[in-house]
């Protein structure tokens, strides 16, 4: 399962094979061919097996799909319920609580802060450092980790009180919550998170601290805009290349299509390009929208630029992103009042459900058909990952000529951690084939 | 069952605390298919992630360290379903290197959602989600990792519970005999003095033929449970089902059958109540087209 | 020996002690006392089973061979008990082969005399016969306890 | 009993009763409203009272719906019974710590909450008063249950509205609430307010304090009537005459598999019981098993690890046989155990049963009036040798920590722990008795005291799991915490001027071996003594240079046999019995002491029998999963007994058909 990592030279020829990525959801691996120098061919080969998902809620209602898509990725299953709970409710005209509204924020930050806080100390900072994992890490530098690990818990306990567990939470059904929550039950989340408030404030000075390899990738970003928030449940489709789009209309301005060089769906612009999504997408499309706790730093850092082009500095971005969501998440724990209605009543009927979220990894999209009992007859689950692939292997193609020279080890770290720096779900890949397979026709 | 190696025996002594055994237990954890849910549950152990990473050597969790290892294993976490024919080679290859073999998670235990696939037309599936089928290597059906290796211990649950987990690894370490309940989640629902959701509200509830472990979470969150944990021990699906569709107002015999048509639903006594009932919901597999495009 | 005294011994032992009078004197009749060393083989597995005793003191081994395993101890006969009961079935063979562990004294019966015997006298037959299937059941059910293995250790709760 | 004046409250004045309470410094229990359903929750004023509130209740089904009638206790009975308040899901027990050889192991559990019960129902009355018996049976009381009893006041309230499920007038616990059945203070619900009568001196000091006016005759009358009609709502729908006995010549009904089959053994109906007090221990520890903290949490024998024994064996593995279990215990085991029914005729496993079966009907259908008794397979009376549960005023000794001071391997597998204990009660233990074993962050396991000593006892432990592994793993100079003596001893007296047989299989010659070492030691009281040894191969025997010093005296018998050997074993071969199936020894003089795997003993109860061993002459020691040694738990329930109160010795007689009976 775990080939060790190979090179071969002939002719010229170079093969780099990172096998079995580590630090990341799911399992893939990358393929490089590069010829005289030039990279030919990038590949994220995902080993992930196909799992149907859009198959499997055929037939099923709204709140079974709820249930049921969370399950795609155990990283962020909230943003899956989100995307899917606004699509029906949205398709099937269902007002919601105001209380409710600003529940289901606060269980995305929740969400948010989890994968961030697991992304940053866990996944990504130990290549920066140079140790294999955060547990190594942890012999030189507990504190930190003890730390990041704080502030995950923190993420997870309002996944936990919201929706029951940190993974694969109950209580979000369409129209609201299963049950109600009671001012005294969310005001207890309080204290952690002013802890976590000024632990991810000296993260952003951490991570700002790093000192990342050079590089400025080409290319647009993708994220949602919401007017008077920073974007997470709602908002408009916006790119740096001017488009704008409501979160139903996903499709008019991207499609899933087949490379021939690959036989992963990959998402892409119509136009045929490639785009990123995540938290530098949506720093440099949103930074207004930005709590001040959270601008405050993203200033601080000086950094705003660069994370629109470097990769590298996406840890920064999820940073001053986690700051933002703790910030968020206090506001919204001390502006609670509960709703005498958690749950809005409604009616199946037929309808085309279609939204958009932001994932922590970035913009996660669904459509649904309804019939008339309300029950599923198709469904498209566009993750993040998937769409952002393409972009990936752009970038790889770009950036890895300048690590060619490099001793291996360096080599591969230094593209391994170009890859983490996406935090590339793979599990979500709800249908990457076997790249292992190869098409010659 | 494939005897597995001991590259550690004084390891394992049971009724000895880890800290008089020669040395860590080595633990892998690697993943089929699945969500990655149940693996991360280690890491959402915050409070005690670096102190069991002092207590046992984590030689192969591929989602948190960089380190490698084939093996061989003391114990030997396995996570999601085997769905495709490379798993399969695998999960037997990974069997012959661990001392002891732990499934965790519904897709481990029982084949998880994907196994709702196992009663629909697998080219079918295939070629409604992948424009090129020809090129999905996965088998007919996603099936336990029981079906195709002995397993020593299972940890239930979509996900597993953390508090079960912390439970498994504690024992392991001190050498006792982990607590993992095989009764009801009725009883934990009723130790918490929560109102009953199917005799007070008429909520359709697994409860009474799903195994414990989740804490009650659903019943206590306003819901009727789903059975995420599987089957508990002699559980009677039949007299419940038959219940549900007797009972006024709790729905159709579809709704009974897709009550049980979910995260373990291959698991054999949910298995029966569904294809007593025509197998799960489900519409026409329908041809790959974006519904708008 | 005098057939009084051998039918006193007879009358000590488990097997003769139920049997009537007249039926012990009859059958002691048909038998002879004798002092078996330590070591000495009765019968042989597998061959034809000539004779039939009642062990009056002593100790002797029933043992099987198990082709790998060796010699294997089935069962040890207490004073009183039978061993050659299958001399009384017609061209016999012995179902385990007998062997004295301990100097042993024993009624021994030639197997075709107490056949005929038993044959020409069947109510001496109903006594003789429903002592040896009292002592065939008995080991049957023996039997079936050791099958169980019920010493053998098994998990506790705890 | 405490004659009181019978007097009115004003509805309006029911804050000054709540106030009353609070001021003897309690907190006030009561109904209230939540998640659809009647509980019993804490109330800070009578607004959170079910003002208003009916409930409907019938087989598996339970709805709440408001009328607007202004009564507070109109409702049917709440899924939560007092028990969540005298007898608590989850009570820490315990907290140790083991420091390389050292243990320490201390109690744990505060003083419990001064509590007021509102809205006790006539049946609820009872309830608490046959828990409060089975927690206070002996040998020693649960004082968790005993504190929390006795902090708190009963203020009980007549029902005036009948439920379906109801049938307290079947077992004579209600409608009616009579004085001196521990209610503190007695209301009748009125249009309104309420009459008001004191069952205590607590509670006429509460009635002083609220200065309340005489009740009207009328007002007298018109209860009276209310709770009349609600009993004759009710009826008398289970016959109760003979019942225990019918039920119990009824253990082979065919009914049994049919409830099995409509049963999902989910164990609602004995958690909401208001008198199952069935519980199991938890332990959790530390990563290094140096800190542990126990805990007991309620159990039910419908789950079967409640039942669980050797090897993930259960002794109830079949539904059938935990539903046997439950009803036979409920309505007929439990006056063996606690002189009364353990049914209070509340309904409430009739409602919350989630496929609504009806107790009332499987009694009904088990075992109807005019079945023909057949043959009991228990005396009804409890077992020669324990008169009627006292009482219990003695509370559990703390642990004893004992020292390892020597550790003789006796097998493979099999340990003898000479240890020295401080404990005069556990040096004062009688032949037969056991002790808790617990290493901290293992299970805590019974283990047959081996050897009696001034200063200290032997365990012979064979390791068969973790905890008892742990156990034998255990070297000189470590520590271990005991508890007991518990059990009933051998009745070494009653074999006074009679011959002794001792029969042993394999590790059941430990609990025998206090008996040889008291008949030597007062040798001349007894006759014959034959002692009769048997194990699996002569690797397996205990004991074997003290056995053959016994064997080499001259006024005593010993023979051993071994299941299994090899031709170099020239001893005996064969099953225990086999030593003494020929010998002609008179069985009528004997008392046997008998212990080793059940199969082995049925064996040899067969055997003496046949060789003319009286059943109350022949002894026998049990091994069941005991968890509290003190018959509090119920886990080690064997028909009418509890093993490790009862028992472990029991004599023939008294086990009757339990002792081959399988699934009880």
């Amino acid at each position: 399962m775990h080939d060790t990592d190979t090179i071969a030279d002939t002719t010229g020829d170079l093969e780099v094979d990172v096998a079995g990525l580590t630090r990341v959801e799911g399992e893939g691996s990358l393929r490089l061919r590069v010829r005289d120098g030039v990279v030919e061919e990038a590949r994220l080969e995902i080993f992930e097996a196909p799992r149907y998902f859009e198959q499997l809620v055929v037939g099923r209602t709204p709140d079974e799909v709820i249930d049921i898509v969370a399950r795609i990725c155990g990283i962020c299953p909230v943003a899956y319920q989100m995307t899917a709970v606004h699509a029906f409710e949205h398709a099937l005209g269902i007002e919601i609580d105001p209380a409710v509204r600003a529940l289901r924020r606060l269980l995305y930050c929740g969400e948010w802060i989890e994968s961030h806080a697991l992304h940053i100390y866990l996944l990504h900072l130990p290549d920066f450092l140079g140790y294999p994992s955060a547990l190594d890490m942890a012999t030189d530098h507990r504190a930190a980790v003890e730390a990041g690990l704080e502030l995950k818990k923190a993420g997870n306990r309002i996944v936990e009180l919201i929706g029951g567990r940190a993974i694969h939470p109950v209580s979000v059904r369409v129209g609201g919550f299963s049950r109600s929550f009671r001012r005294t039950d969310i005001v207890a989340l309080r204290a952690s998170l002013e802890a976590a408030l000024a632990t991810a404030l000296r993260t952003v000075d951490l991570v700002a601290s790093l000192d990342p390899p050079e590089f400025a990738r080409a290319g647009r970003l993708v994220a949602l805009r919401h007017p008077d928030e920073y974007p997470m449940n709602e908002g408009r489709i916006v790119s740096t290349d001017g488009l704008d789009l409501a979160p139903t209309e996903w499709r008019s301005a991207f499609h899933e299509e087949q490379v021939p060089w690959s036989h992963a769906l990959q998402a892409r612009g119509r136009d045929g390009r490639p785009y990123l999504l995540g938290p530098s997408s949506r720093i440099t499309l949103s930074a207004r929208q930005l709590h001040p706790d959270a601008l405050a730093a993203l200033t601080r850092t000086g950094l705003a630029d660069e994370i629109a082009v470097n990769p590298y500095r996406s840890i920064v971005a999820r940073a001053v992103e986690t700051v933002d969501a703790v910030a968020e998440a206090l506001a919204i724990v001390d502006a609670y009042r509960p709703s005498d209605a958690p749950r809005t009543a409604w009616e199946p009927r037929a309808a085309r459900a279609a939204w958009a979220t932001e994932a922590p990894r970035g913009l996660i999209f669904h459509a649904y058909e309804l019939d008339e009992r309300g029950h599923v007859t198709h469904a498209q689950i566009v993750p993040p990952t998937s769409q952002n692939q393409a972009a990936i292997e752009a970038d790889l193609a770009a950036f890895a000529p300048r690590v060619l020279g490099l001793p291996r080890p360096e080599q591969t770290l230094r593209i391994e951690q170009l890859i983490r720096s996406y935090d590339p779900c793979i599990s979500c890949a709800t249908h990457f084939l076997d790249l292992r397979v190869e098409d010659l026709s | 069952m494939v005897a597995g190696p001991t590259p550690n025996p004084t390891a394992l002594v049971p009724g000895r605390p880890r800290a008089e055994t020669a040395r860590r237990p080595r633990i892998g954890v690697v993943k089929f298919a699945s969500c990655d849910g149940c693996q991360l549950t280690l890491l959402d152990l915050e409070d005690e992630l670096l102190t069991i990473a002092e207590r046992v050597d984590l030689v192969e969790f591929a989602e948190a360290t960089s380190r490698r290892s084939a093996g061989p294993f003391d114990i030997l976490f396995v996570e999601g379903s085997i769905s495709t024919p490379e798993q399969a080679d695998e999960i037997a290859r990974l069997r012959a290197m661990s001392h002891r073999l732990v499934t965790i998670g519904a897709c481990a235990t029982a084949g998880g959602i994907q196994a709702i696939r196992n009663w629909l037309d697998h080219d079918a599936i295939r070629a409604a989600v992948y424009p090129r089928p020809e090129y999905v290597e996965s088998l007919a059906e996603a099936r336990p990792v029981a079906d195709f290796v002995a397993v020593d211990d299972e940890l239930r649950g979509c996900p597993i519970s953390p508090a079960q987990l912390r439970e498994y690894l504690v024992a392991l370490v001190t050498g006792r005999r982990p607590q993992l309940p095989d009764e009801a989640v009725c009883l934990e629902c009723k130790r918490r003095g929560i109102v009953c959701v199917a005799v007070a509200q008429g909520i359709p509830c697994l409860g009474p033929v799903t195994r414990t472990g989740c804490g009650a979470l659903c019943p206590a969150y306003g819901r009727g449970c789903y059975g995420c944990f599987g089957p508990r021990e002699s559980a009677n699906t039949r007299s419940l089902a038959a219940w549900f569709e007797r009972d006024e107002g709790d729905g159709d015999e579809a709704d009974v059958g897709r009550l049980f048509a979910g995260f373990t639903a291959w698991s054999p006594p949910f298995r029966a109540v569904i294809d007593a009932r025509g197998g799960p919901p489900r519409g026409v597999a329908m041809e790959r087209t974006e519904p708008d495009a | 020996m005098q057939t009084s005294a051998l039918t006193t011994v007879l009358g000590d032992t488990w097997f003769g002690a139920s049997l009537p009078v007249a039926a012990r004197a009859r059958l002691a009749g048909a038998g002879a006392l004798a002092e078996i060393p330590d070591g000495t083989v009765l019968l042989e597995e597998g061959r034809p089973c000539t004779l039939m005793g009642i062990l009056v003191s002593g100790r002797v081994a029933l043992r099987l061979v198990v082709r790998g395993v060796g010699e294997r101890t089935i069962m040890t006969l207490e004073p009183g008990d039978v061993f050659g009961w299958s001399a009384v079935l017609p061209r016999a063979l012995a179902t385990s082969t007998c062997v004295a562990v301990a100097p042993s004294v024993a009624i021994l019966f030639d197997g075709a005399g107490l056949l005929t015997a038993l044959e020409l006298d069947s109510e001496l037959a109903a006594v003789v016969y429903r002592r040896l299937l009292e002592t065939v059941a008995r080991r049957l059910s023996a039997t079936r306890v050791q099958l169980l293995d019920v010493y053998r250790t098994v998990g506790e709760p705890w | 009993m405490v004659t009181a004046a019978t007097r009115f409250l004003a509805r309006a004045d029911l804050d000054r009763l709540l106030g009353a309470l609070a001021a003897d410094g309690r907190r006030v229990v009561g109904p209230t409203v939540a998640d659809g359903a009647v509980v019993y929750d804490e109330l800070e004023d009578p607004a959170q009272l079910p003002i208003g509130w009916t409930s409907e209740t019938g087989q598996g089904s339970y709805r709440v719906a408001a009328d607007g009638a202004g009564r507070a206790f109109d409702y049917g009975m709440p899924l939560t019974s007092w028990k969540r308040f005298t007898h608590p899901s989850v009570v820490p027990l315990s907290r140790s710590r083991r420091e390389g050889n050292l243990v320490s192991v201390a109690p744990v559990g505060d003083s419990p909450p001064k509590l007021a019960f509102l809205g006790v129902r006539a049946c609820e009355l009872a309830a608490l008063r046959i828990q409060e018996r089975a927690m206070r049976a002996g040998p020693v009381g649960d004082p968790d249950h005993v504190a929390r009893r006795e902090a708190a006041l009963v203020v009980a309230v007549e029902c005036m509205t009948a439920q379906s499920t109801c049938f307290c007038t079947s077992m004579g616990t209600g409608p009616e609430v009579v004085p001196d059945t521990g209610a503190d203070l007695i209301l009748s619900e009125l249009d309104d307010g309420f009459i008001v009568r004191s069952g205590s001196p607590a509670g006429e000091a509460i009635v002083g304090l609220l200065d309340l006016p005489l009740a009207t005759s009328d007002q007298a009358r018109l209860a009276t009537d209310q709770v009349a009609a609600v009993r004759t709502a009710i009826g008398d729908p289970v016959a109760t005459d003979g019942l225990p006995e019918r039920l119990r010549a009824a253990l082979d009904h065919p009914r049994w598999a049919d409830v099995a089959e409509r049963c999902l053994a989910c164990a609602n109906c004995t958690l909401v019981c208001p008198t199952c007090f069935c519980t199991s221990v938890v332990v959790a520890s530390d990563l290094d098993g140096r800190e542990a903290r126990t805990e007991r949490s309620w159990d039910s024998c419908f789950s079967a690890g409640f039942g669980r024994v050797a090897g993930d064996a259960s002794f109830r593995p079949k539904v059938k046989d935990r539903y046997r279990q439950w009803l036979t215990h409920k309505f007929s085991t439990w006056w063996d155990q606690f002189g009364s029914s353990g049914c209070v005729g509340c309904g409430r496993c009739i409602a919350w049963c989630p496929v609504g079966i009806d107790v009332r009907e499987e009694l009904a259908a088990i075992a109807p009036v005019d079945a023909t008794a057949g043959p009991v397979p228990w005396p009804m009376s409890p077992p020669p040798g324990r008169a009627p549960a006292p009482l219990a005023t003695v509370m559990p000794a703390p642990h004893a920590l004992a020292g390892v001071s020597q550790v003789s391997r006796e097998t493979a597998d099999t340990v003898t722990l000479r240890l020295d204990v401080a404990d005069s009660a556990i040096c004062a233990a009688r032949p037969g008795q056991f002790v808790m074993a617990e290493i901290p962050a293992f299970a805590v396991p019974p283990i047959s005291i081996s050897r009696i000593r001034p200063d200290g006892i032997d365990l012979t432990i064979r390791a068969a799991g973790p905890a008892t592994q742990a156990l034998t793993n255990l070297s000189v100079g470590a520590e271990l915490a005991l508890r007991g003596p518990y059990g009933r001893p051998w009745p070494v007296d009653a074999a006074q001027d009679h011959d002794v047989v001792i029969v042993a299989g394999g590790i059941g010659l430990a609990p025998l071996r206090p008996v040889i070492d008291a008949v030597l030691a007062d040798r001349g009281r007894f006759g014959a003594v034959r002692l009769y040894l048997g194990a699996r191969t002569p690797r397996d025997r205990l004991y074997v240079a003290e056995m053959a010093a016994l064997g080499g005296r001259v006024d005593l018998e010993v023979a051993e046999i071994v299941d299994r050997a090899g031709p170099d074993w020239l001893g005996r071969v064969g099953i225990v019995t086999q030593l003494f199936d020929q010998t002609t020894w008179d069985g009528s003089t004997v008392t046997a002491f008998v212990c080793g795997p059940d199969r082995m003993m049925q064996a040899t109860a067969a055997a003496l029998e046949r060789r003319g061993v009286a059943p109350a002459s022949t002894w026998l020691t049990l091994e069941r999963n005991m968890a509290c040694g003190v018959g509090t738990c119920g886990r080690c329930q064997l028909g009418p007994f509890f093993v490790c109160r009862d028992g472990p010795v029991f004599s023939v007689a008294e086990l009757g058909t339990a002792l081959v009976r399988e699934g009880l």
